[in-house]
């Protein structure tokens, strides 16, 4: 544990440093970003040995502040999800580190790289709190950090309102775990976890309203859909390395609170605590993926799918919680197990995509898809780092993406197979089937439309390959991937990651699966391998020629012509279009020569459009009224205190005894 | 000791009027700040015998309020000692409405700002209720001037509303005192002395019905001038039109001093038992205060305005945890001292963006962060503090009185508590964040300003003291606010 | 790994064009012509694999990869499919799941090389070809789901393997319905009439045939082979269900199995010459349909 | 206790009704002399109050108080009001006939109130809290309903009457500095409210407070 409280140490140290560096962009750069790597390192090492010994390690020091005490240990549920949030600040920082420099002249690099040290140590402080207090603290201090980081570049007005729509939703999700620590330390009599983890008599009221405020509190955070509003605009507000972290690790955080908190309810859920969390879940599954598939920035749409892919986990919790209840222990780990897998993968996965997607705005200096195409000629390894993220988000088999789906879709068919709970099982593989198509569909087109076919614009004709350390992060993620594709089925079948994922043992042999399932992924590699042999053999003696595409006799095919991201998607989300609302903007052809025409469209969040922009207008209408109580003559102001003197006099002899 | 206290500010404030060059005037101020924040000190260390038969002496809240003042004291005599050699002598044109006005000569503003001083610490030290009512409506009488700094129609109108609500309130409260004496007059014996020590002795003979009567006009009297809703409508008016040194003072300790007005009776009703019977009476002024306040601070375009509704919304908080009782009690001390040190230095940060921008409005700061880079930072600082955000101490005691709620079982009002926080937090985050972010407007003044070392230092401090605070409450500290709620009835 | 479990592959493999031409020589006799030879598209493999290459230069080696993945899945799915009663080489709980993800690996990297060749036909192909298929996948495992809720096994062969006249006696609508849903799922997958016209030559109307439009030569072949392939494994899980021959003889269950096959082949070819296409808004009311045949057969098994 | 005197009733019929000249009059000089008269009697009070036990202490503050409210108080209006050409309170926010009635309506509340509040020890007359309580309500009155600044500050002296005879009648044994404190603390607020309403004569050159509102929300 000494290691950990050094790592924090160092991360603060280091801010603070790159702060004093000031106006010196390099030094403050170098400060920040060894201080990010030394930091993670550190602190990876408890947490490796507590995830191999599987034994927690604890901490504890008196704190004079009212309630709290600096209690801070390290669990494998803990080890698990600080594994992605360390390993994945140490390359976004390398990255940041090279990406911050084109704004060296701007304004100074100091308090981004003090923000992104605290935003880190805070992430880990909330992962090993043990106290309501320290928790606390750390979540808000997480969210007022990262909001620095996302207004980092505030001169532009859309970054400042995705700062403050952030800032506002983080904070009154925040209000809602001041209301749910209060509730638990007021039944446990103390505010730390382990005293709330025993308490005897938690009444099943007490215990629904608490799980509801989690669900609020910590759904905000993670952005399960009616909470979402503010991650499709933080995040790409944000810089791309910050955004990485953000989607893939602090969002994650939100679903560890919801899992925190089960953990502090154990034994006293109902049934229909999971069912509100699989109808979340499918709920943001599908609405994240219309939405993401309706935008035509790519930063916006991988935020929009993080929104989907927290759903798909949200949907996992909510099948262990009914499994739990209902009796089914291995229908109930499995989705458990799936969940927790898919935290990592996808941490891994929005983590590479979104740096990716800061290569392409590092490039061509900007992520409208409607103005970009044919990047992957000028930067192949850009595209490959994409491709292979897509594919993996995507579900696909050789990478890690499908052992995630695979697991909670398992959970499901067992609740199926034993007859029990079917219509849950039944739910989540309607949804998932649906979602995972749709994910395939939003990345080929992200994808296609971005790396592929011609430039749509003269901005996307430049740009190269971002620079080494940059490239290298994206090669070295990317290939974490498919290693982790390859290795994981292998791993799973081994005892250790089975105990930290509490995989069920027996009945459907997990063991077994995992082998066989590793043996068909190297099976399918081997296959690919021999058959790109087989073309190339083929292809060796033969000529090669190259010659237009074939235009079907159009005479003068202009990139222009090519299909754009939202033709692509249009089929879809004119199925879906209650769902999704479009807002389009058509310039149509005057006259009988029409110089020019236009066709834009654009999917609008009705959650932040309509419903918050509703509410928060009728707030501010409603309480306008009362503005007139201040309005000027010193007459009223002293009739206020006459009335309100008369009353209290007369509510003192008459009402109160 | 204690009448060390009081004489040396009183002595320096009539010489101050007196010296003619202002040099050695603002010396003088500055040592006279100095001097007062040294024998509080000492008064911490070693607690003063009681003066004149007990009438003025210093007990746990009385010394908690009166280390506030003193440090409040010397950060604004710094600021002031920058301020006042900021602004020249002569006619000069107002910002808003460009007709010419002259300020105040310096001695006066001077002067009554070391008796305001003084009078605040009468009011910390007084122990008898009728020297209370003396301290309290002498620091309306030093204050009123002060807003008056600025020789033009608004702030006359700011001073003149300022005399009327407060006088009217205090006077309510002066027949409250009377009303306690009457309910101390016991029919047999010799009637107890107005001391607070005697009273809290003999509270079980308390005649109750006067007792109560006499709690709603001290509440009332002393709740105008503590600015709790809906008797604070002097607040936003004095404080947007006065120089922010004033307001800085004002909300960070003025309102203080009536604060303790109203812990003094309630500490009386508390020993006489009738301590839930009050308890309902503030809990519901805060929640009206906080309610209130969410009203005005959501769509206001007036920056000071905005601090000032904030000062009703943590008075608000303060009722309402006094009024819960219990730990809440902890929480609102506590919540006291975070909110002083935060308003004042809000409210020289807001001087200092008023010095530069030449404006009120909200929307017409933009990029204070580009100009003024630390005025900047404490902005964004002060912003996290009042809306109770960690790493700042405003979240523990906030956090506190919740769980004090919780713990009496009173969902509704926790509730309603952190709704109405919520919407408070819409309303100062959309406005201050506006100011700091962006790029700066074309300035006359220098492009990039330069945060004068006067002018940044004191809130500086300040927001260095409220960043401890957050993180770790030092012991004495501790012990201190313990010993002051303990002393309000608290377990 | 004995060597019969080798058989069903190299089977499947050697017979996978053979559907196709019977379903041509179906429709030819329908149509009155004498139509193509039975082996036709093994001459057309044959003489594409003996082709050079003509690339646009606008593909990158995503272009190139898809022939590639296309083929490699292919051959994949064949070692998770069983051959009758014969389980298949690699079965394992939840191996249906990785059976639709290496169909969805084919159908992702077809999409991403239609997209490669900056013309917008493919896309136009990719962009329905994706939103059909994203509404066929909850049928096929939907319908997978009725099979678990009936048979209670979660590996694809043990399923198939316990369809027996009995189970059909007992659940007998359930699995009709089942059928219909995985026959539907089979049209859309590998874009038979009802949805595509394989035959088309306009490219506004052709959704699979359009994203392949600019392979040629070899590519082509691997392209053709490996969607023979998938017709061959979806068939499978078709023929599977309808022939509840599990008599324990190797021989006579795979004689089954493969009459079973050839049997659904002349159907679809039956079923091409009398349907005509569907227009295309009408497409996902039949997909919608064939979950919906799921759902239902699995509440008729409920009772 | 004290004797019951004649004179105590006729003070206090006079301090009533000086509260309905207040009420009733329009120019402001009648008003600053009625308030001043209104003084005098409340100083004369606890001289006859305690027109046997009578020592030094009581003698002076009441002759101090009636120097301050009858001499020094109207000297500082009559000179803030110099400059102002207006002297008479045109449209009050209540008329006079109205207040006049509301006048005698806070007399009969104060009666009413004054009856229900039974006090420990016998007060120095049955009348004293019922009057002092009208002269209170009367104050706030007028403040609330005048325009003029200066009828604002005559109806705060008004209160601060009231609440000052309220204190005389009962708490007769208080020490003598907390007598003297607060005699110096009225003096004080008035005195601070004549300069500011020399002030707003000088910037408003009037002094009617309708031009005090611009500080709105």
């Amino acid at each position: 544990m000494p290691l950990l409280l050094l790592a924090l140490g160092v991360l603060a140290t280091s801010g603070l440093a790159a702060v004093a560096a000031g106006r010196r962009a390099e030094w403050a750069t170098r400060a920040g970003v060894s201080g990010a790597v030394l930091g993670s390192t550190l602190a990876l090492v408890p947490v490796i040995s507590v995830l191999a010994s599987g034994s927690p390690i604890a901490f504890e020091l008196p704190w004079s502040v009212p309630g709290g005490s600096f209690r801070i240990a390290i669990d494998p549920l803990s080890a698990w999800f600080l594994v992605p949030l360390l390993g994945l600040a140490a390359v976004t920082a390398i990255y940041g580190g090279v990406y911050l420099a084109a704004h060296r002249g701007e304004r100074s690099l100091g308090p981004p790289w003090l923000f992104f040290n605290a935003l880190v140590a805070t992430m880990v402080l909330v992962v090993v709190a043990r106290n309501a207090v320290l928790f606390l603290i750390a979540w808000e201090c997480m969210a007022v950090a990262s909001f620095f980081l996302v207004t980092f570049d505030h001169d532009r007005e859309a970054v400042r309102k995705a700062g403050w729509i952030y800032l506002v939703a983080s904070h009154l999700g925040t209000a809602f775990l001041l209301a749910l620590f209060a509730v638990l330390g007021h039944a446990a009599g103390s505010l730390d976890f382990e005293r709330m983890e025993r308490i005897a008599d938690l009444s099943p009221t007490l215990a629904t309203v608490a799980f509801l405020l989690a669900v609020v509190g910590f759904g905000t955070k993670a952005g399960w859909v009616p909470f979402h509003v503010w991650l499709p605009e933080a995040h790409p507000a944000a810089p791309s390395h910050v955004s990485a972290l953000l989607s893939g690790v602090m969002v994650k955080l939100g679903i560890y609170g919801v899992l925190r908190t089960l953990g502090l309810l154990a034994g006293s859920e109902s049934a229909w605590w999971g069912w509100l969390l699989i109808g979340i879940g499918a709920v943001s599954g599908l609405y994240g993926i219309l939405c993401a598939l309706g935008q035509t920035d790519l930063k916006r749409m991988l935020a929009y799918s993080t929104v989907e892919n927290t759903g798909l986990i949200a949907m996992g919790l909510g099948l262990s919680v009914v499994g739990g209840v209902t009796g089914h222990p291995w229908m109930a780990r499995l989705a458990h197990a799936g969940a927790l897998l898919h935290v990592l993968n996808h941490a891994l996965l929005k983590g590479l995509l979104f740096l990716a997607a800061g290569a392409v705005l590092h490039a061509t200096g900007t992520t409208d898809m409607e103005r970009l195409g044919g990047v992957a000629k000028r930067m192949p390894w850009t595209a490959a780092a994409f491709l292979t993220a897509s594919a993996a988000i995507a579900a696909l088999p050789p990478l890690n993406g499908f052992v995630g789906e695979l697991l909670i879709l398992l959970g499901a068919y067992a609740g199926l197979a034993a007859h029990e709970s079917w219509l849950a099982g039944l739910a989540v593989i309607a949804a998932l089937g649906l979602i995972a198509g749709l994910v395939a569909l939003a990345f080929t087109r992200a994808f296609g439309v971005v790396f592929l076919g011609e430039p749509r614009d003269a901005s996307a004709r430049c740009g190269a390959d971002p620079p080494p350390a940059m490239r290298v992060v994206l090669v070295v993620l990317a290939g974490a991937i498919v290693v982790l594709g390859m290795a994981l089925p292998w791993a799973l079948s081994s005892p250790v990651l089975q105990s930290v994922l509490d995989l069920p043992v027996g009945q459907p042999d997990v063991a077994a699966v995992f082998a066989r399932l590793g043996l068909a992924f190297a099976g399918f590699a081997v296959l690919l391998f021999a058959a790109a042999l087989a073309r190339r053999g083929l292809l060796a003696g033969r000529s090669v020629e190259s010659g237009p595409t074939w235009g079907c006799g159009f005479l003068r095919p202009t990139p222009r012509m090519q299909y754009t991201a939202s033709s692509f998607a249009e089929p879809v989300l004119s199925l879906f279009a209650p769902l999704v609302r479009m807002r389009r903007q058509i310039a149509a052809p005057q006259g009988p020569f029409p110089l020019s025409a236009a066709l834009a469209e654009r999917a609008v969040d009705p959650f932040l459009s309509v419903i918050y922009a509703v509410i928060f207008a009728a707030l501010g209408r409603g309480l306008g009224w009362f503005r007139w109580l201040q309005q000027g003559r010193v007459q009223l102001y002293v009739l206020y205190i006459a009335v309100t003197l008369v009353a209290l006099l007369v509510w003192a002899t008459r009402v109160a005894p | 000791m204690l009448l060390a206290l009081l004489l040396v500010p009183t002595l320096c404030g009539l010489a101050a009027f007196g010296l003619r060059a202002s040099r050695p005037r603002r010396a003088l101020l500055v040592l006279a700040a100095l001097v007062h924040a040294g024998l509080t000190l000492a008064a911490w260390r070693r607690p003063p015998a009681p003066v004149w038969q007990g009438s003025l002496a210093l007990d746990p809240p009385g010394l908690l309020f009166l280390a506030l003042t003193s440090v409040l004291f010397l950060a604004a005599a710094l600021y002031a000692v920058g301020y006042l050699a900021r602004e020249e002598a002569g006619r000069r044109a107002d910002f808003e409405e460009q007709f010419l006005f002259a300020n105040q000569p310096e001695a006066v503003f001077t002067g009554c700002l070391l008796l305001f001083l003084a009078t605040m610490t009468l009011v910390a030290v007084s122990q008898h209720f009728v020297i209370l009512w003396i301290g309290i409506e002498a620091t309306t009488l030093a204050s009123a001037p002060l807003i008056y700094f600025h020789r033009q129609h608004r702030s006359l109108e700011a001073t003149w509303k300022y005399l009327m609500v407060c006088s009217v309130g205090i006077g309510l409260a002066l027949l409250g005192t009377f009303f306690l004496s009457v309910a101390a007059a016991r029919p047999g014996a010799e009637p107890v002395p107005l001391l607070l020590s005697e009273l809290m002795a003999h509270a079980g003979e308390l005649e109750s019905s006067w007792l109560r009567l006499g709690f709603v006009l001290l509440l009332v009297g002393y709740g105008t001038k503590m600015g709790l809703a809906p008797l604070h409508t002097w607040l936003p008016d004095a404080h947007s039109e006065s120089p922010s040194v004033v307001s800085a003072l004002m909300s960070g300790a003025l309102l203080n001093c009536a604060f303790l007005g109203v812990l003094r009776a309630y500490q009386v009703c508390g020993a006489a038992g009738l301590a839930r019977w009050c308890g309902t009476l503030l809990t519901f002024f805060g929640l009206f205060s906080l309610a209130l306040a969410a009203v005005f601070l959501l769509g206001q375009t007036d920056y000071k305005r905005l601090l000032a509704y904030s000062s009703v919304e943590h008075m608000g908080i303060l009722a309402l945890g006094v009024g819960l009782g219990g730990s809440a009690t902890f929480g609102a001390l506590l919540h006291a001292v975070n909110h002083s040190l935060a308003k004042a230095m809000l409210f020289l940060a807001a001087g200092n963006i008023l010095g530069m921008y030449r404006t009120k409005a909200v929307h017409e700061v933009r990029g204070v962060l580009g100009v003024l880079p630390v005025t900047g930072a404490l902005w964004l600082a002060g912003l996290l503090v009042i809306t109770g955000s960690p790493p700042f101490g405003m979240f523990l005691s906030e956090f506190t009185i919740l769980r004090a709620a919780v713990e009496q079982g009173r969902g509704g009002v926790a509730a309603l508590y952190l709704v109405l926080l919520g919407v408070i937090f819409v309303g100062l985050s959309t406005a201050m964040l506006g100011m700091v972010q962006g790029q700066p407007p074309a300035l006359a003044g220098a492009p990039r300003g330069r945060d004068r070392w006067l002018a940044v230092g004191p809130p500086a401090a300040l927001g260095l003291g409220l960043l401890v605070l957050g993180v770790w409450i030092p012991p004495t500290l501790d012990a201190l606010l313990r010993a002051a709620a303990h002393a309000l009835g608290s377990p | 790994m004995s060597a019969a479990g080798l058989a069903p592959p190299l089977l499947g493999l050697a017979l996978a064009p053979l559907l196709l031409g019977i379903v041509s020589r179906t429709k030819a006799l329908f149509a009155g012509r004498r139509g193509a030879p039975l082996l036709q598209p093994y001459h057309d493999l044959a003489r594409l694999l003996k082709k050079g290459a003509v690339y646009s230069p606008t593909t990158t080696w995503a272009f190139r990869a898809t022939p590639v993945v296309t083929l490699a899945a292919g051959i994949a799915v064949l070692f998770v499919l069983p051959f009758g009663s014969l389980p298949a080489l690699l079965a394992f709980d939840g191996d249906f799941l990785l059976f639709a993800a290496l169909l969805a690996a084919a159908r992702f990297f077809t999409i991403v090389g239609a997209f490669d060749t900056a013309s917008s036909f493919p896309a136009l192909g990719a962009s329905r070809e994706a939103t059909f298929s994203a509404l066929a996948e909850p049928a096929l495992l939907l319908s997978v789901a009725v099979l678990t809720y009936l048979t209670g096994s979660l590996s694809l062969s043990t399923m198939l393997g316990a369809i027996t006249g009995l189970e059909w006696r007992q659940a007998g609508p359930a699995l009709v319905l089942v059928a219909a849903a995985l026959f539907v799922v089979l049209l859309a997958e590998c874009s038979r009439i009802p949805i595509d016209d394989p035959g088309t030559h306009l490219e506004l109307t052709m959704i699979h045939e359009v994203m392949v439009l600019d392979h040629g030569g070899p590519d082509l072949a691997f392209v053709l082979y490996g969607s023979a392939l998938k017709l061959w494994a979806l068939a499978a899980l078709v023929a599977g269900l309808l022939v509840p021959v599990r008599t324990g003889q190797v021989a006579l269950d795979g004689l089954a199995f493969l009459g079973g096959m050839i049997g659904l082949a002349i159907v679809l070819g039956v079923v091409e010459s009398t349907m005509a296409r569907l227009r295309l808004h009408r497409v996902p009311q039949l997909l919608v349909g064939a979950s919906a045949f799921a759902v239902l057969a699995l509440l008729l098994a409920l009772r | 206790m004290t004797t019951e005197s004649p004179w105590l009733d006729t003070l206090m019929a006079l301090i009533v009704f000086t509260n309905l000249r207040l009420l009733g009059s329009s120019r402001l000089g009648a008003c600053i002399r009625t308030v001043a008269l209104q003084g005098v009697f409340l100083g004369l009070l606890p001289l006859i109050a305690h027109s046997n036990d009578l020592d030094w202490r009581i003698v002076l503050l009441a002759f101090a108080g009636m120097a301050l409210k009858a001499g020094v108080f109207p000297w500082l209006f009559f000179r803030a009001l110099r400059g102002a050409k207006v002297r008479r309170e045109m449209e009050p926010y209540v008329g006079y006939s109205l207040s006049l009635l509301a006048g005698i309506a806070s007399f009969a509340v104060a009666l009413w109130v004054g009856s229900a509040l039974e006090l420990p020890n016998r007060a120095i007359s049955p009348l004293l809290v019922p009057v002092a309580l009208s002269t209170m309500l009367v104050g706030l009155f007028v403040i609330v309903s005048r325009r003029k600044a200066l009828t604002q500050a005559l109806g705060y002296l008004a209160f601060e009457n009231g609440i000052y005879a309220f204190g005389i009648g009962i708490a007769h044994e208080a020490p003598f500095l907390v007598e003297a404190g607060i005699l110096l603390d009225v003096f004080v607020a008035v005195f601070v409210m004549g300069i500011a309403i020399f002030h707003i004569r000088r910037e408003f050159d009037s002094i009617d407070t309708a031009a005090l509102s611009s500080l709105r929300d």
